[in-house]
């Protein structure tokens, strides 16, 4: 290097640093200047979703959720008299770009974060809430013991209950486990193998695939040599569709069952007029029509319009997670409570259990998650989805 | 002996789709000794811009032309302003811009397609083809016949076309090439041109399979990338028969390893190539004069 | 004198065609040798198979007593035999003091470590190398260029800066591949002073080039290679008169 | 001799000292732990940009599988902290020491490759660790991650306080600078840079060119490895995306966005992509109203611009704008100089 004047290089430095924080440190002093002035004015839930990338399969209809409420509340107006803001981050299927959201959250001052899309990420933020001592309305299946996360999501169990009480009435005893090697799809299996052993049904064969790949023919021919009598497929999409298209194109006439990551109108495009022995693990919320009446349904039925109303799209189980997250805040705040620690024991000990979309919550022990009721068995059928009796 | 065949069978498909993507790669760098990180979002654009075509009306004929066109024009474009001026800058240069180009075309398919998958219908409608016990997807027999098609157009076109001869002699000796009357700066943008319609054909044929999403262009941009390394970084046909090999290689190691691992043998597999053989197994070794 | 460089039966062959066919000769210490002959005559291959460059089909190099071929190029500096190139290879970016500096390498002990650690050997060294570095700038008449970077400079002073690199920390066996390549009388007359001055200082030279005039006053003796063989050795005095070597290559100039 | 020094290098002390000042007064400025969050990343990942400046700017060779290196560290600690509740520091040298094996090895076998063919080798390596990680799913958790790695503490000093750990990271970052710095201005930084113009001239010079070109390419990734077990430490969470190919370009990016000619370029590209991608993301949101959608096309768009029109990086356009200043500044100061002896 000649003898360039290095000196000026690090004060030039010094000015492009300083501007780039006072940038960003404006931006966020703003903010917690008015979070101080009208506290009790205005109650901040923060949201952290995988609004793109690819996770976003999930995420996206969660997004929307979240601007669906948002819209809904702007119209309501003040709740006895405190506004409730939904500050919502996209972390781009990033943990760490969750992490920093979630400081960002905190520093901003809300009073509860509902996330993450993915298990992997709700981990990732679950310590920051703990530390902040705030709720975690998980939206994802997560395992841990700290009091102040509240699983909205099913556990995989009670997923899979459902696939396994189908097993066990029509008599399946060799069964084949197929999942995308990504957060999502490594949290079925263990959950399976316990339920297995209960029904001693016998898993003859366990492949993984690559969450990107685009052939699992491969994968499907090993799983033929063991012929299983059923395929479980544990993965988001578009790796879930190509399974089930392979499956389709390798002639297998077995019944396959999908995870709630594939209840969603992309996986059925995917297997287009091709799906007749395929079925998906999802919410009651795909198919409210064909339901018998109850209050359930009706509840069930007012998200789903609202949702189709305003996107023209049906909201599938992940959206529905978001939306029982926000909702349980905004009871609470409808009971006057404003501050995380109110929230908490207003939710522990006032509400006890909600009627949400996903299914019963018993909030004395929010980590067993929501109950199988909101969950059932969908075929398709002319690609719509089937309520199966 | 079905599971061999099927085996082989889903290696070729595989190893098609990535032989698309290598004569991408082969036909730019071929001519301007750029490798173009781009060219897996040439993929992109290709497929979803063809997916909207569809859904716009137009039938496959019309849609599938339509999207070719608009996808060399991009790439026309993207020659123009980006790689043109700075043609003779480092080699490290050029990758990282080829890089922001690939970052901003992945960003612009993101906003105008958003992030779901969209599925293309496939060209042909017919059910699975049963050949010595495995099952073919007609729709991986008509990316069999693309890339042998393609093979012999673009050998033609190089080998017998002064248009063709012109493109390899101004990569191989720009300065000789424009002493002859050849403008090599036209043969850049025509060298890109060319690149981003292939690419889009790649993505045309691949969408059927494995549904169209804004991100789709990275991984099969590597695997073409290591098809063309394995094949012959400058030839087509040894691009070709490197994306079958990298196919089958991946389809047998998954079978009877194990599939998790077969992406790893892949790259393991180009480790070895880079090693022993960088120019490539079809490709006559070039010593450096001192 | 002792012999410093015999080269024994050095053969080269590129499939079917023999560039270098069974070549002997050896170079005296403070002894200055050139090689010439017409072009495509195998003098750049012999060169390169000398300084380690191309391995050889057969024969060997010794250099004062222990075997050469087949060593690393960089294990050559660290014998005392420097080379400089026919298509000059200096460094573009940095500047003219820092490319003689390089070449003072061989004397300096810093490793990655020592120098990171700023042990008290990097200070002692950068000194050696600057001071050595000084004497052969005044010496090479480029001192006054020292801070400019290498590749603005002209052709012909960057055909000294590579001389001055190859000489700076002393080499007893220097290798010049076509030292006066594309330079005017004054450089031409200029660089062979320098090599004059470097004789008598006892550093022996093995040079390839075109340039008759320069070959004859410089060189001590004389190889002649055609078609890959050597056809002549001698003082230039001899060489002129030799028969083969005017009709293969000197024939048509009067000289 | 301090004069030589200075005289071949520039000043050391001057942008050292005015870089400390600078991150010495940050924490009083910043209220918010966000942005401290963003501060301790950015001198997280400016160990690796430092690392690779110098194989980079200086050695001239590429690297886009650094992230590998990073996450080795990153796992190591994680694993021998959170699963077999080793000491911290423990795991940080068996993490750099296992760095150094590994990329030595590799570098044996790669090095001897050029430009794209390089770039591409390195890719492979980057993903053949992710695949790795994935699949050792018992000791590295595999898809859903590690959880649980501890925080640091130093003596009594609880690091697990972000403004502790704040000072703590880049404390380390000045003492890599430092070790780097003076390795440049010695006779291997004269080296490297030779490396980089003509192989074949250094190596006649009598340097083992291979030898050089291993040991930057296992010190840059034993940068990165240092930066893992810190990077692991602080997010208390790791999982394999976050050690993937696009973070390997992200870091060759801010190397080549700072300015690939200088350490100090290093350290600029990483803050100001750093502050790039919260600032598009903060904009994104609040006035157009789209979350991360835009933050990646305004990205390539500026990786693009900068790449072309100012190939030396950031810079070395601010050592330029400072030069006018400073020249505009003497000319004053004579102007000033000759009607004061005009006047007198």
């Amino acid at each position: 290097m000649k003898k360039a004047v290095k000196g000026r290089m690090l004060l030039a430095l010094l000015i492009v640093f300083l501007f780039g924080i006072a940038g960003c440190g404006s931006q966020s002093t703003t903010q917690t200047d008015n979070k101080g002035k009208d506290q009790g004015k205005v109650v901040k839930i923060g949201v952290i979703v995988a609004e793109t990338g690819p996770a976003s399969t999930l995420g996206h209809a969660q997004a929307n959720t979240v601007k669906l409420i948002q819209k809904e509340l702007d119209q309501q107006g003040p709740i006895n008299g405190t506004k409730i803001q939904l500050i919502m981050h996209d972390y781009e299927t990033n943990d760490t770009k969750a992490v920093i959201a979630m400081d960002k959250l905190i520093s901003e001052g809300v009073v509860a974060v509902v996330g993450a899309t993915q298990t992997s990420t709700t981990m990732a933020i679950l310590p920051k809430a703990v530390q902040a001592n705030i709720p975690l309305m998980a939206t994802a299946p997560v395992s841990t013991d700290k009091e102040n996360v509240y699983m909205l999501a099913h556990s995989s169990s009670t997923i899979i209950s459902q696939v396994v009480d189908y097993l066990v009435k029509h008599n399946i005893k060799k069964v084949a486990w197929l999942n995308a090697r990504d957060a999502f799809g490594v949290i079925g299996l263990p959950a399976f193998k316990e339920l297995a052993k209960q029904h001693d049904i016998e898993i003859v064969a366990h492949e993984e695939f690559d969450a990107t790949a685009s052939d699992m023919t491969v994968q499907l021919t090993n799983i033929r040599k063991k012929n299983p009598e059923a395929v479980i497929v544990w993965s988001r999409t578009p790796g879930a569709g190509i399974v089930a298209r392979n499956f389709k194109s390798l002639g297998f006439t077995i019944p396959m069952f999908q995870s709630t990551a594939a209840a969603n109108k992309g996986f059925i495009e995917q297997v287009q007029g091709n799906s007749d022995n395929i079925m998906v693990v999802g919410s009651k919320l795909s198919v409210v029509d064909q339901l018998p009446e109850s209050d359930q349904k009706k509840r069930i039925l007012a998200f789903r319009d609202a949702y189709v109303k305003e996107f023209g799209e049906e909201p599938d189980l992940f959206a529905a997670h978001a939306y029982d997250g926000i909702q349980l805040i905004i009871e609470a705040v409808k009971a006057g409570k404003t501050t995380a620690k109110d929230i908490q024991n207003f939710l522990k000990n006032e509400l006890k259990e909600y009627p949400a979309i996903s299914g019963t919550l018993d909030l004395t022990n929010p980590l067993k998650g929501a109950k199988a009721d909101g969950l059932t068995l969908l075929r398709i059928e002319n690609n719509q989805w089937k309520y199966n009796q | 002996m079905d599971l061999v065949m099927q085996y082989l069978v889903t290696g070729l498909t595989v190893g098609s789709i990535y032989a698309l993507m290598a004569i991408g790669f082969v036909t730019i760098y071929n001519i301007t000794g750029i490798l173009n990180f781009a060219q897996g979002e040439f993929a992109m654009i290709g497929a979803l811009s063809c997916v909207s075509f569809v859904n716009l009306g137009l039938p496959m004929f019309a849609a599938i032309p339509a999207a070719i066109i608009l996808t060399a024009i991009i790439g026309f474009a993207v020659e123009r302003t980006v790689i043109f001026p700075v043609r003779n800058r480092s080699v490290i240069t050029l990758i990282v811009i080829t890089i922001g180009v690939s970052t901003f075309i992945k960003g612009l398919g993101l906003i105008i397609w958003g992030t779901s998958p969209r599925t293309l219908q496939p060209v042909m409608k017919m059910g699975p083809i049963q050949l010595l016990g495995a099952v073919i997807n007609p729709q991986s027999l008509f990316i069999f016949l693309t890339v042998l098609l393609l093979l012999a157009v673009l050998y033609v076109f190089f080998d017998k076309t002064f248009i063709g001869s012109a493109l390899r002699a101004s990569e191989k000796n720009p300065r000789a090439a424009s002493l002859m009357g050849i403008n090599t700066s036209s043969m850049s943008a025509l060298a890109f041109t060319l690149a981003a319609a292939l690419g889009a054909i790649a993505g045309i044929m691949i969408a059927p399979l494995t549904d169209a999403t804004y991100e789709m262009g990275f991984l099969i941009g590597l695997k073409g990338f290591v098809a063309m390394v394995i094949g012959g970084v400058n030839n087509i046909s040894g691009a070709v028969v490197g994306g079958l090999l990298l196919g089958v290689i991946e389809a047998f190691s998954g079978g009877f390893i194990s599939t998790f691992y077969s992406d790893a043998i892949a790259f393991g597999v180009l480790l070895l190539m880079l090693f022993f053989k960088p120019t490539g197994l079809f490709s006559k070794a070039t010593g450096e004069r001192v | 004198m002792a012999n410093l460089l015999e080269v024994k039966q050095l053969t080269k062959k590129f499939g079917g065609i023999t560039a270098v066919d069974r070549i002997d000769f050896s170079l005296e210490e403070g002894e200055v040798v050139a090689v010439i002959g017409p072009n495509g005559a195998g003098k750049t291959t012999l060169f390169n198979m000398i300084s380690c460059f191309i391995p050889p089909t057969s024969g060997e190099v010794i250099y004062k007593g222990e075997r050469l071929t087949g060593r690393k190029i960089f294990e050559l500096a660290h014998l005392g035999i420097s080379r400089t190139f026919q298509n000059l290879q200096i460094f573009n970016n940095m500047t003219v003091l820092e490319n003689v500096m390089m070449g003072v390498h061989v004397k300096l002990k810093t490793n990655v470590f020592s120098a990171g650690f700023r042990l008290p050997t990097v200070k002692k060294n950068e000194e050696i190398a600057y001071q050595l570095a000084l004497d052969v700038l005044e010496m090479v008449e480029l001192k006054d260029f020292m801070y400019k970077k290498a590749g603005n400079l002209s052709y012909g002073l960057q055909k000294q800066l590579e001389f001055a690199r190859a000489i700076v920390y002393h080499p007893q066996l220097i290798l010049l591949d076509e030292p006066m390549a594309g330079l005017n009388d004054a450089e031409t007359n200029r660089m062979a002073g320098y090599i004059k001055e470097l004789k008598k200082k006892g550093c022996s030279f093995l040079f390839v080039e075109h340039k008759m005039a320069t070959v004859m006053e410089l060189a001590d003796r004389i190889i002649v290679m055609d078609f890959g063989k050597k056809i002549a050795e001698g003082t230039p005095h001899e060489i002129a008169r030799n028969e083969k070597v005017i009709s293969a290559y000197l024939g048509e100039e009067a000289f | 001799m301090a004069k030589l020094d200075n005289v071949l290098y520039g000043h050391l002390w001057r942008p050292f000292a005015s870089l400390m000042v600078i991150v010495l007064l940050l924490p009083l400025f910043v209220k918010s732990s966000y942005i401290l969050t963003v501060l301790i990343l950015i001198g997280i990942y400016s160990l690796i940009s430092i690392g690779l400046s110098l194989l980079l700017g200086y050695a001239g060779q590429i690297s886009l599988g650094h992230a590998a290196f990073f996450g080795i560290g990153a796992y190591v600690s994680g694993v021998l902290t959170a699963k077999y509740a080793g000491s911290p520091w423990i795991a940080m040298v068996i993490g750099i020491v296992f760095t150094w094996l590994v990329s030595y090895v590799i570098g044996m076998a790669i090095l001897r490759l050029k430009g794209h063919f390089l770039a591409l080798a390195t890719m492979a390596i980057n993903i053949i660790f992710f695949i790795l990680i994935l699949g050792l799913d018992e000791f590295t958790g595999g898809a859903s991650g590690l959880v649980g790695i501890p925080s640091l503490s130093l003596f009594q000093l609880n690091l697990g306080n972000p403004l502790y750990f704040y000072f703590f990271v880049w404390f380390i970052v000045f003492v890599i600078i430092l070790f780097s710095m003076n390795i440049i201005r010695s006779n291997i930084g004269r080296l490297l840079r030779s490396i980089h113009d003509s192989e074949i001239a250094t190596e006649t010079l009598g340097v083992n060119v291979a030898k050089y070109k291993v040991i930057i390419f296992s010190l840059s990734a034993v940068y990165a490895s240092l930066a893992g077990s810190l990077y692991a430490h602080f997010i208390s969470f790791i999982a394999p995306p976050s050690f993937y190919i696009t973070f390997s370009i992200l870091l060759l990016v801010m190397v080549m966005v700072g300015g690939v000619h200088s350490i100090w370029g290093a350290v600029l590209g990483t803050a100001i992509i750093m502050f790039l991608n919260e600032w598009i993301r903060y904009i994104g949101q609040t006035y157009f109203h789209i979350s991360g959608q835009v933050e990646i096309v305004v990205y390539g768009l500026i990786i693009i611009l900068v790449m072309m029109f100012m190939p030396k990086g950031l810079v070395d356009i601010l050592e330029r704008l400072w030069k006018k200043i400073k020249s505009v500044q003497i000319k004053g100061a004579e102007k000033r100089k000759m009607t004061t002896e005009k006047g007198a």
